[in-house]
């Protein structure tokens, strides 16, 4: 039974309330649509630099790309943003920093990772201090180049909002919990192992 | 009895202000304001800014889009934070900062702003406005981060700093009017006669303190991004966070619509009527586009100057503000003195 | 200056000092014992040299040593600032510890601490010998040096099996 | 003739007048923009750039030029460029099947830099003139032989028209449609 | 004591009045890098700059791969100044060669060099912009090196990662309509730098943050080593466009600007007269470019050893085609220093051959690299709200300072 009585004051089991009302809000009343529309629109970054590309992901946001036309804001704290994207190499020392502020940003978040560095290395392949981003954070869209041009960047914010559309990722989390279409990352232990050993 | 109780109380005109006024017309209010921000500070840096969610509208459904991003977000409680704190202020802030709206009329008729006899209601619409900062500062020290406390703390020198200066520059109307009701002083400025005009000392401190309480540019210094990430609202996610975030643009707004009424005349050159249109909408309007024209000139702002260092702005705000408010105030009195306005 | 002139100069104020001073394409390069390289310095920086511009080791295992090159020049003194002068020490490969030249060059400071984390060289008496760049475990294994091997990738390898 | 040294010191400052001015100079410049931005910007679904022929994009390789000499391969810095042997039948000569070995490109490690086509003794690669388009997995970024034959599809052709970007005296930048 | 047992990584022992700030990695104010503050109130006591956040092993990687390999992989370091960087590794294999590019190639060098060096002060301004809070210099200064990222895409076919340079030449011409574009740039961004001065340098609010602001005196300045933009802030005339003229830059006709007070301010301005002369040289480099039409690019006895197919490709498109030879080439054993001015100041690379087919040893100490050390030195006794006017003004860059 959901109901049951507490000192004669009838009391709905609160956790099948609020499944049911987001069933009905986001079932029945569309009202995920309505995220997932507002998610695509309010794509925000987190300033994390992890490497190089950093440059032309601030030519992206310079006036001649302007990616804010897209409703994508650079954000200072990763608390208030819902987007990394990895500009570029990944070194040991900045995946647990990379790790740590995936981990500080509210759901629903995505991931880009933009450049050759960030998908398989690119130029640094076989250094000795590079670790794959997709190994720390489930990733996106992926975007090739070295640097990818800043027209690349926007495709690809083009595209997480098409996926964000078509396959409703946000508004599933807030049905969900979590996401099942992501490949699964390595332990945050493994990633900072260096930082606390 | 009790059915015309109930109707009375829904009827009752200054619940109808801080609910539809305050909580509607605010957010409504705070998301113009965002957007123009976004927008005149693309415009000045020669980009487009805010587009393609409806790009007739000027991509004004974006900050829309924000809205409910944020409020739909996963709210992220960490271990460290002093939960009551940390959930509750920003809801107290948004509360204290509607409050002002309250006590402000936007009309002169006591029958639809019943706060319009009020004999000190810019007294107390003043004290009012002064809460949110202190609560502020509960954030930051809620948060229990770093960046937080410093954040808070700079807020707590600010504080010191301008609460003065704004009180005083703001109450040289009052002096030289010889009273505190607002809807006097508007009255008293009917038709041209403002006082931002007749007083330009008083209006200019006014505006720099308000610049610095609602920490606009070029003072924005406790949520200083490239020392103190956030300032205070570091660690809040989600729906906290847009709390906080609107209630300082509200904040901005209840301070522009205060300047409206007592520097810029309110809805000085035209009379208000008796009936609901001339008597309430149409004032209410001129005040809002008054206050909107202050909002925008502070958003502006963003677009020209970069920020002070944190003793630089106090410097600035007991040297410079403070005297100017003084002088304002002195003037004020001159010209209750000479009988000019 | 020249770098003859140079040459003449250091031969005159280094004496017997110096092992060997060498000039080749411009480039000056005195070469002294690893007991000795705090005194040659401090005569390199009465001369007129005041900043390090960089400090190089290389691994030479077949030879069993580390040479660490100070590259210095001068800022102050204007016809100084042309060459480049290296003030070499050979160190064993073993063992290699030598004098920290901070106290004479400031500006060496974050560059020994590379050249610390990358080959392992102990500078005595740097004020803050720890790694720079490196996570602590990769700053253990002396990624500089020659027997830390990176495998380039061969233009067959790699290639997903369905694509042959 | 060689550089020379000028030397220059700041502009001494103070004064509430000097004061007074810049801020009206700095305001006055903000206006300016305010009322004319001067703006090119790229609404970019709705328009690309259409790059110089020179412009080093994605590489697409003609396989009938190629003669199989791997030097693409050698050089390439990041070892995006592999060479994959295939068995080929000769329509001259049915029976004899060749061993060839053809580059085949990887995008998750490509730089760009052009190498490969500046190498190539045969002129069998070739670079398109962009660079905007995404994946969604890793797996499509390795092409096949056969996708490396093709370029690969713009999805802003579809969406937009193309503009050019001319350098002009007075706007810097504009943007002049085709 | 903790701190000794875990190499000094994180945990260290503060005085119990000091509050500690990790200003990074993911900050705002950071960058790629972090910077452990002890503040004491609100002045900074000890600034520990931990960088390597953005370490690529350029070093390693260089004494593994083929000669010319190394060229797209060094320009890595500072993509927003991609020919600066690569140019005197170009001179180093150069030298060691024996070879010596032929007079156009050079000016065609220099020309990029020029349009990287004021997109990267460019840059340098936007970051420094938002450091500040002015969200309009950012702006302004990205939008304006799009003109010469624009410019060197034209040049050399890619926006930021050129590598351009190769040794003996470079590796395109300069197409025909190129030279009355780069004037028009440079007549652009002539009077974009008033108002620059309007709005930026000569704002009241910035002024009064920089003036005073990170001074680092004349003697102080040779201590640390410090180079580029900064050292000439502080009075000390060090240029290497003017030590040791490298390709034509004894040529051409420019001044070192030189400003002695050595605060934030001063290395403002320097940034600001340094985009002045390079605009006037790139002006000049493309005259000359044009009065001498037709040179080669590459010396003649490499010219003479094309076959027939590249020379049309070269007569064509002016793209010079490598030869397979390049993919392995041999360089003759010996040592070799080169440096170079970059925007940010003096490169050095120290390169070694065994005479093998990869470098024995490629040493790179980039500008940022020894300009970290103003961090620990400079920083304590300010405010901690001047950190990010100094982190500013002195332009770090951390790739380049982490190669």
């Amino acid at each position: 039974m959901d109901v049951k009585a507490v000192d004669k004051v009838y009391v709905g089991n609160i956790n099948v309330a609020a499944r049911r009302a987001r069933e009905l809000l986001l079932g029945k009343l569309k009202l995920g649509d309505v995220i997932d529309w507002a998610t695509t629109f309010s794509l925000w970054p987190v300033h994390l630099l992890t490497s190089c590309c950093g440059a032309e992901f601030a030519a992206t946001w310079s006036p001649r790309f302007d990616a804010e036309q897209y409703g994508a804001l650079p954000w200072v704290a990763p608390r208030q943003t819902n987007f990394i994207i990895i500009e570029g190499t990944v070194t040991r020392k900045m995946a647990c920093a990379l790790r740590i502020t995936y981990e500080q940003m509210p759901h629903p978040k995505f991931v880009i990772a933009m450049g050759a560095c960030a998908l398989d290395g690119g130029l640094f392949y076989n250094s000795y201090n590079i670790v794959r981003p997709w190994e720390v954070v489930p990733v996106d869209v992926y975007i090739p180049g070295c640097p990818p041009p800043p027209e690349a960047v926007a495709r690809a914010i083009i595209d997480l909002r098409r996926k964000i559309r078509e396959k409703k990722l946000a508004s599933r989390w807030l049905i969900e919990g979590w996401r099942h279409d992501r490949d699964p990352v390595k332990p945050a232990d493994d990633v900072c192992k260096w930082w606390r050993p | 009895m009790v059915l015309e109780t109930i109707l009375y109380l829904i009827a009752y005109p200054p619940l109808w202000q801080v609910l539809i006024l305050g909580f509607v017309g605010a957010l409504l209010v705070a998301m113009v304001a965002i957007w123009f921000e976004r927008k005149a500070a693309a415009r000045v840096q020669r980009r487009i800014g805010p587009y393609w969610a409806s790009p007739r509208l000027g991509g004004f459904m974006i900050i829309v889009a924000d809205m409910i991003r944020y409020v739909t977000q996963q709210v992220i409680i960490p271990t460290t934070v002093d939960k009551i704190a940390f959930l509750l202020t920003p809801v107290a802030v948004l509360v204290v900062t509607i409050l002002p709206l309250a006590f402000i009329p936007l009309s002169p008729h006591e029958l639809y702003w019943p706060v319009a006899s009020m004999e000190y209601s810019l007294l107390i619409a003043l004290a009012l406005t002064t809460l949110p900062p202190l609560l502020t500062v509960v954030l930051g020290w809620a948060s229990s981060n770093k960046f937080s406390v410093i954040g808070s703390l700079r807020e707590s020198y600010v504080i010191t700093a301008y609460e003065l200066v704004a009180v005083l520059a703001i109450l040289a109307p009052a002096a030289s009017t010889l009273s505190f009701n607002i809807v006097y002083i508007v009255e008293a400025q009917q038709p041209v006669k403002w006082l931002a005009i007749l007083n330009p000392l008083a209006f200019l401190a006014a505006f720099l303190a308000v610049l610095m309480s609602t920490s606009a540019f070029p003072f924005e210094i406790p949520e200083s991004e490239h020392e103190v990430v956030a300032g205070p609202y570091t660690e809040y996610s989600g729906i906290l966070y847009a709390l906080n975030m609107g209630g300082g643009y509200i904040r901005r707004f209840i301070y522009a619509i205060i300047i409206a009424l007592v520097f810029l005349g309110g809805w000085a050159p035209y009379t208000p009527g008796l009936d609901p249109f001339t008597g309430f909408i149409i004032p209410s309007l001129i005040v809002l586009v008054k206050a909107s024209i202050v909002v925008l000139v502070m958003s502006f702002l963003r677009a020209v100057y970069g920020r002070y260092r944190l003793d630089q702005a106090l410097d600035a705000a007991w040297r410079l503000a403070l005297p100017l408010a003084l002088l304002g105030l002195g003037w004020s009195i001159i010209l209750a003195y000479m009988n000019l306005i | 200056m020249k770098p003859e002139e140079l040459l003449e100069l250091l031969k005159h104020a280094l004496g017997g000092l110096a092992k060997e001073v060498t000039v080749r394409k411009g480039y000056v390069e005195v070469l002294v014992d690893a007991d000795s390289v705090v005194p040659v310095a401090n005569k390199l920086k009465e001369l007129g040299f005041d900043h390090v511009k960089s400090v190089t080791a290389t691994d030479y295992p077949k030879e069993s040593k580390i040479r660490v090159t100070y590259h210095v020049s001068s800022y102050l003194r204007e016809d100084l600032a042309k060459p480049i002068l290296g003030l070499s020490v050979d160190l064993p490969r073993d063992n290699p510890v030598m004098e920290s030249l901070t106290g004479v060059w400031r500006s060496s400071e974050f560059q020994e601490r590379e050249v610390y984390e990358f080959f392992g060289v102990t500078f005595r008496g740097h004020p803050d010998l720890r790694p720079l760049l490196l996570i602590p475990e990769l700053a253990e294994r002396r990624v500089l040096r020659k027997d830390f091997v990176v495998k380039e990738e061969s233009i067959y390898e790699g290639v997903p099996h369905r694509y042959q | 003739m060689p550089a020379r040294v000028s030397l220059k010191s700041l502009k001494r400052r103070g004064g509430l007048f000097e004061g007074i001015k810049s801020n009206i100079q700095a305001l006055a410049v903000g206006v300016k923009y305010f009322i004319d931005p001067q703006r090119s910007t790229l609404l970019y679904p709705k328009e690309y750039i259409e790059h110089r022929p020179g412009y080093r994009g994605f590489i697409v390789f003609i396989k009938d030029k190629c003669i199989s000499c791997a030097a693409c391969a050698r050089i390439c810095p990041s070892a995006a460029m592999k060479m994959v042997r295939v068995t080929e039948v000769d329509p001259k000569h049915p029976d004899k099947p060749r061993q060839k070995q053809y580059p085949v490109i990887n995008y998750q490690r490509c730089i760009f830099c052009g190498y490969c086509v500046d190498i190539c003794p045969t002129e069998a690669l070739y670079h398109t003139p962009f660079q905007d388009v995404v994946y969604e997995s890793l797996a499509d970024m390795f092409l096949t032989l056969e996708a490396f034959q093709l370029e690969p599809g713009r999805p802003s052709v579809s969406e937009g028209s193309p503009v050019v970007y001319e350098v002009d005296e007075e706007r810097g930048l504009i943007k002049r449609r085709r | 004591m903790e701190g000794q047992k875990l190499q000094g990584m994180v945990v260290r022992r503060v005085e119990k009045e000091l509050y500690e700030v990790f200003i990074g990695p993911q900050h705002p104010g950071s960058g790629h890098m972090r910077i452990i503050v002890r503040l004491d109130g609100d002045v900074i006591v000890e600034a520990d700059p931990d960088i390597g956040y953005v370490h690529r092993t350029m070093e390693k990687l260089s004494e593994v791969r083929e000669w010319l390999k190394p060229i797209p992989l060094l320009e890595r370091m500072t993509i927003i100044d991609a020919c600066n960087i690569t140019v005197p590794y170009v001179n180093a294999l150069e030298k060691l060669m024996d070879k010596s590019p032929p007079p156009r190639a050079s000016y065609l060098r220099v020309l990029l060099c020029e349009i990287n060096r004021v997109a990267s002060h460019l840059y340098g301004f936007g970051i420094f912009g938002v450091f500040l809070g002015h969200s309009t210099m950012y702006m302004w200064a990205f939008g304006d090196r799009e003109v010469f990222v624009e410019l060197a895409e034209i040049l050399t076919g890619a926006r930021l990662t050129h590598s351009y340079p190769i040794p003996g030449g470079v590796r395109r011409d300069m197409p025909q309509d190129f030279p009355e574009m780069a004037r028009r740039a440079v007549r652009y961004m002539r009077g974009r730098l008033e108002e620059y001065r309007r709005i930026f340098v000569d704002n009241p609010v910035i002024v009064k943050r920089l003036e005073g602001v990170g001074v680092i005196s004349r003697n102080k300045a040779a201590e640390l080593g410090i180079v580029g933009p900064n050292v000439r802030a502080s009075g000390i005339r060090y240029d290497v466009r003017l030590a040791e003229p490298y390709e034509v830059y004894d040529e051409l006709d420019f001044e070192i600007p030189v400003f002695e007070e050595g605060d934030a301010l001063a290395r403002t301005w320097v940034r600001v007269e340094e985009i002045k002369q390079s605009l006037s040289i790139i002006e000049q480099a493309v005259d000359w470019l044009e009065r001498h039409k037709g040179e080669p690019i590459i010396p003649k006895e490499d010219y003479d050893k094309l076959p027939k197919l590249h020379r049309e490709v070269y007569e064509k498109t002016g793209r010079v085609k490598l030869l397979p030879a390049h993919a392995t080439m041999k360089i003759p054993a010996g040592k070799a220093i080169a440096r170079g001015e970059m925007g940010r100041g003096e490169i050095i690379y120290y390169v070694e051959s065994d005479g093998g087919t990869t470098p024995y040893r490629v040493r790179v100490v980039t500008p940022s690299a020894r300009n970290a050390i103003v961090f620990k030195y400079i920083v304590p006794g300010h405010r901690l709200m001047d950190l990010p006017a100094i982190y500013g003004s002195i332009d770090y860059f951390p790739p380049e300072a982490d190669r």
